[in-house]
């Protein structure tokens, strides 16, 4: 309980040292951040073990944290150094620590759901009972992969876990106007579960998680996940910037939700309530504050790579 | 005439052909936002009907403007960044492209696919690609990319009127460019190039996102007393092949820079048909000019590495008037 | 009711002189015949104006004919003959009569879905209360752009039909490995009704294609309309040629389904039931004999088209 | 030595590795049946676990393919026709061709995608492109394109062995064409062009399905006292410039022969590439042979019409020795 406080204060501490740096003009292109999703990743990721996989999406900050990715090469890779865990080639879009179980993280919607599922194809011919998860958006469920991939999935039984990060907006559209129908009712008709959890509350994500872990681990196959949840800021960090006055949400609701329905103090109160003392999470929330002043500094000292490292890596 | 940007001249060329054609529409998505400054704005005069926003789905919502288009309409499919058209490639080559062939003129695919190349952003490998050469490859398309903000406007009226299927590619690193734009109607006809810049030395052919670094490559190498002349194709199918030969016949040098990957690129493709064509004019090799084969990077020095630069121009004009070699720079 | 019967008596004679023409080598490359499945298109096509439009698939010669295009040009395209309805451009995969409202005919699996869409949102936005129905097989439903289709059309309330053909095998594999679920039952979390039908029965078929055409046409959107069906020929005529001694489904099976399903005997049945004599229908085989004869003698008196015609219609 | 056809070369690559390595798996639509031939018998061997019949679905199956390889297996992925590798376009160009460079090394994608052009069986124009200038010109992919049985098998083995994504393709023209391939294993290494023909007037370029019909006409040629070099690339990418350059340095002229459509293909890098290099060598204008710029008709007059024959092959090695003006013939 207290690791998973741990892991998205992270998330969310990490975010804010990469928006600072944003605004200091040190990250160059577009941050994606997924602050007020915390408990998605932290959910799922809590249920699986370290040898599991998953692939994350353009907002992947959080899910690669929550797998356990290290800071230090993260905040490098956002910053667009050598140090960085693609050493500044691919930027925050694509980072991938392999290492921890990061099969890719993609920055074509919808792209990532069947080579997740490949991963789980791999191992189930390896019979190595690992586990793979892809995160995806409610924008993604209308990509033709999403379908296809649960298709391939129920056929062929893949130990894998399907997560909808419905956070009701695809850019600048709202899911309402967008995605017909209810996601999580989407698999039924291929035999695979459906669940809808509330996004927001970090034991519920968990509980789903680990009720399809335990499924697919078991060989009966797929579970489809949506968790409602929420973005606190823009689709990329400082979108007043490209989209001027136009407006696909009230500020209320933003507002809102970040006042009721933030997934850590949410958590924190669950902790609270369970009898863990306000400063031992203080105490939690420090040190976080600490391994991220550290990856911030890690990265800003890290060099850029060297021009030419541009012609590198293209074959084995 | 009124100075326009890049991205305003495309919008004044939408707004007009929406204006003037009830079948006309716009769809993609998020074009009632307007990611990249060219579609914002335009749902309150036309209403969300005519600009429509659409699930991320690219195949389906090409093939929508097909369907659309065989049935009468004039759709304009907007895919948001350069590498989601191959998403849509089935959609694009072995359907609209075909469509007409197919049928013996039954049917039409009237139909504009408009895309974003967003290099020099660091947006990183997937968002970057410049995929003018596979359409160009692919027979049944016209392939549009404008490089100033007249031939911007220009071209696509051009391309929303054609009864053919069209990709226009619009290079966001012109997007705040200004030029003069004629108050007036002005449609700019397919495979008819622009002399950007007359010269008598050496023959550089250079479209879209590749004009900037070329034209501050024709400065410099003025004043040394080297003398390009510039030649913009403006579409790159149907090609103006009359204005590269008449060029090279007199300048007897050919530089052709394409800010793509070097494999049969268009940037090949010119150097090959002029050394065809134009054999016994030329007076050293074709050079060419391209981005070295790997994916755009994300960081701010390997993307600059990889990018097309003045110097590398300089470079490959010093090398088409000196030695005769062939790389790309 | 008679036309019913005289539609799918077309469909099968002008495919049987088609094997015909096949097994003489006069039909260049392959013939996908759709016989068995006759009631399916004429089922749908009843329920249309000719006004509407039909999107057809490369199992298709049923729904261009149902749809009312003339069995002359029909065949004459098969033939690759001047006077085939694309003059020799296209073949049998791709038949397209415009004038009777078919858009196009795919040869690619799936990719009529959205095509078909299309011409559902010009004719919504021109608002001539037009609807267009997409053909499609049970194969198809594993592409991406079935499900896109549907997400699309259910958010736009498209005048249009969902036709799924199950005939139960796509190429050399059986529907029950590779499509997971029931097909009618992937349209519900779109919000779009799914229905099945006995697709032997042509009244079943009108039904319930009447009922989609009614709410297409009011404005209410979608229908998707799975039709169990079964083809008594290979995937192409004459596939042992291809495939050898593989063995995809049982002789048994289809000579069960031949002699107790065939759509034509049991609309048969239905009319003499239904009081039309017997020789009224035989009347009927004989008008549609001497039509298809007349077919075939128009499609081998006319000439190949010239071999530049080859470099011609690519442009408007 | 075994004389094999075509096809039975490419089952003996597939079965030979499938047996040497557990991690190699076979997947497409219909893999256990065998529709032109190859795969057919394997999955009595194998088993359907990795004789993998598929859905229809071919960007998934792509993706699933991708996925596998970085998980550390050696996914074949077979997809039926060449036009449906379009919609699996963006898993090939943007995704698997990117992954070895988009996360510095850390994943690899050694995966094959194998896919069958069927040109000349009047399968009408939606199923016969010849799409290999498409990943030729994506940076990231190996492109084979073997031209006979032991090249077929060689190079086949050679790309499920690699750590790189290989697309590969089988033209089903020269799927009974037969040739001796050794007994014992054979790799043959990506990049090595064989001389199929050695000759000294010209240097003819060709591969996959064009070099029947350039083999045909070379006999035709040597009857008149002509003797073309037909040299074979085997891949594309990486392709073996060191032989072209070397002949046509000694030839002092040029062929290049692509069955495929004339703009941005292989035939204009050939072209382009060697008149860059070799300029001073060239004696006359390198022609390019392609087919003409439409897609592939259905009727055989129509389909012939378009098609690579050994006439258009004789014509071009005459205009590179007569006059000099490049042309598509
Ligand atoms: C195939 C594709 N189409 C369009 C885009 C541009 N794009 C980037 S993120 C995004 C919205 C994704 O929405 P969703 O899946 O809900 O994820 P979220 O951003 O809400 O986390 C779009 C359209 C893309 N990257 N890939
Ligand atoms: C995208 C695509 N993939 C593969 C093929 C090859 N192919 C042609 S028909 C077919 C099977 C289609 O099955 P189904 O949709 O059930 O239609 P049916 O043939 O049974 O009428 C396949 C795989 C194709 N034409 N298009
Ligand atoms: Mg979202
Ligand atoms: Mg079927």
């Amino acid at each position: 309980m207290l690791e998973t406080y741990r892991k998205m204060v992270l998330i969310n501490q990490f975010e804010q040292a990469m928006i600072r740096l944003f605004q200091d003009g040190r990250v160059p292109g577009f941050t994606h951040s997924c602050q007020g999703q915390e408990a998605v990743p932290v959910g799922v990721c809590t249920a699986l073990q370290s040898t599991d996989r998953i692939g994350a999406t353009h907002r992947g900050h959080g899910h690669i944290l929550a797998k356990g990715a290290n800071p230090r090469p993260m905040m490098a890779e956002i910053l667009g150094k050598v140090d960085g865990y693609c050493r500044g080639m691919s930027g925050e879009l694509h980072i991938v620590d392999s290492a921890v179980g990061v099969v890719g993280a993609n920055g074509i919607v919808g792209a990532g759901i069947p080579i997740i599922a490949g991963a789980a194809l791999a191992d189930l011919l390896e019979g190595n009972g690992r586990v793979s998860v892809t995160f995806f958006g409610d924008g993604a469920t209308s990509e033709g992969t999403f379908a296809e991939t649960m298709n391939i999935a129920a056929n062929w039984k893949l130990p894998m876990i399907f997560v909808c990060e419905n956070n009701h907006y695809a850019e600048y559209s709202a899911a309402k106007d967008t995605v017909a129908g209810e996601i999580w009712r989407r698999s039924e008709a291929y035999g695979i579960p459906g669940v809808l959890v509330d996004g927001q509350v970090v034991g519920d994500v968990y509980e789903a998680a680990a009720t399809a872990v335990e499924r697919a681990r078991s060989g009966a196959g797929p579970t489809l996940i949506e968790a409602s949840t929420y973005r606190w800021h823009g689709h990329v960090y400082g979108e007043d910037a490209l989209i001027g006055t136009y407006r696909y949400r009230e500020a209320a609701e933003v507002k809102q939700m970040r006042a009721e329905r933030d997934p850590i103090k949410l958590h924190r109160e669950v902790c609270l309530g369970a009898g863990i003392g306000a400063d031992e999470l203080d105490g939690i929330d420090k040190a976080v504050r600490a391994e991220v002043d550290d990856a911030v500094e890690f990265a800003l000292a890290s060099p850029l790579p060297a021009p030419e490292q541009a012609l590198e890596y293209l074959f084995a | 005439m009124a100075e326009l940007t890049f991205l305003a001249a495309l919008q004044l060329a939408l707004r007009e052909e929406l204006a003037r054609d009830p079948r006309v529409f716009l769809m993609g998505e998020d074009v009632q936002c307007g990611v990249f400054g060219v579609t914002n704005g335009l749902v309150d005069e036309f209403g969300p009907a005519r600009i429509r926003n659409t699930p991320i789905a690219e195949a389906a919502m090409t093939g929508v403007g097909l369907g659309a288009a065989i049935a009468g309409a004039r759709p304009i499919v907007e895919i948001e960044f350069s590498t989601m058209t191959y998403i849509a490639m089935d959609m694009i080559v072995n359907q609209a492209a075909k469509t007409r062939y197919m049928t013996a003129g039954q049917a039409t695919a009237p139909m504009v696919i408009r895309t974003a190349i967003c290099m020099g952003f660091n947006a990183g490998p997937q968002h970057a690609d410049t995929p003018h050469a596979l359409f160009a490859h692919s027979a049944g398309l016209h392939v549009a990319v404008p490089g100033s903000p007249r031939s911007a406007r220009g071209l696509l009226k051009t391309a929303i009127r054609s009864d053919d299927p069209v990709v226009f590619f619009e290079h966001l690193s012109l997007g705040a460019t200004k030029e003069e734009v004629p108050e007036e109607e002005e449609l700019i006809p397919f495979g008819q190039a622009l002399v950007r810049r007359p010269g008598d030395d050496v023959t550089v052919v250079a479209f879209g996102g590749a004009l900037p670094p070329v034209l501050e490559a024709a400065e410099r190498l003025a004043a040394e007393g080297v003398s390009i002349e510039i030649i913009d194709p403006q579409t790159i199918v149907p090609f103006d092949w009359d204005a590269v030969f008449a060029s090279v016949r007199r300048t007897g040098r050919l530089v052709a820079v394409d800010d793509a990957l070097p494999t049969c690129s268009m940037a090949s493709e010119i150097c090959a048909t002029v050394a065809g064509e134009c054999f016994e004019s030329l007076k050293a090799a074709p050079v060419k000019v391209t981005r070295p084969d790997v994916p755009i990077p994300f960081s701010v020095p390997l993307e600059q590495h990889v990018l097309l630069s003045a110097d590398k121009v300089v470079a490959a004009v010093a090398r088409a008037t000196g030695r005769s070699a062939l790389a790309t720079v």
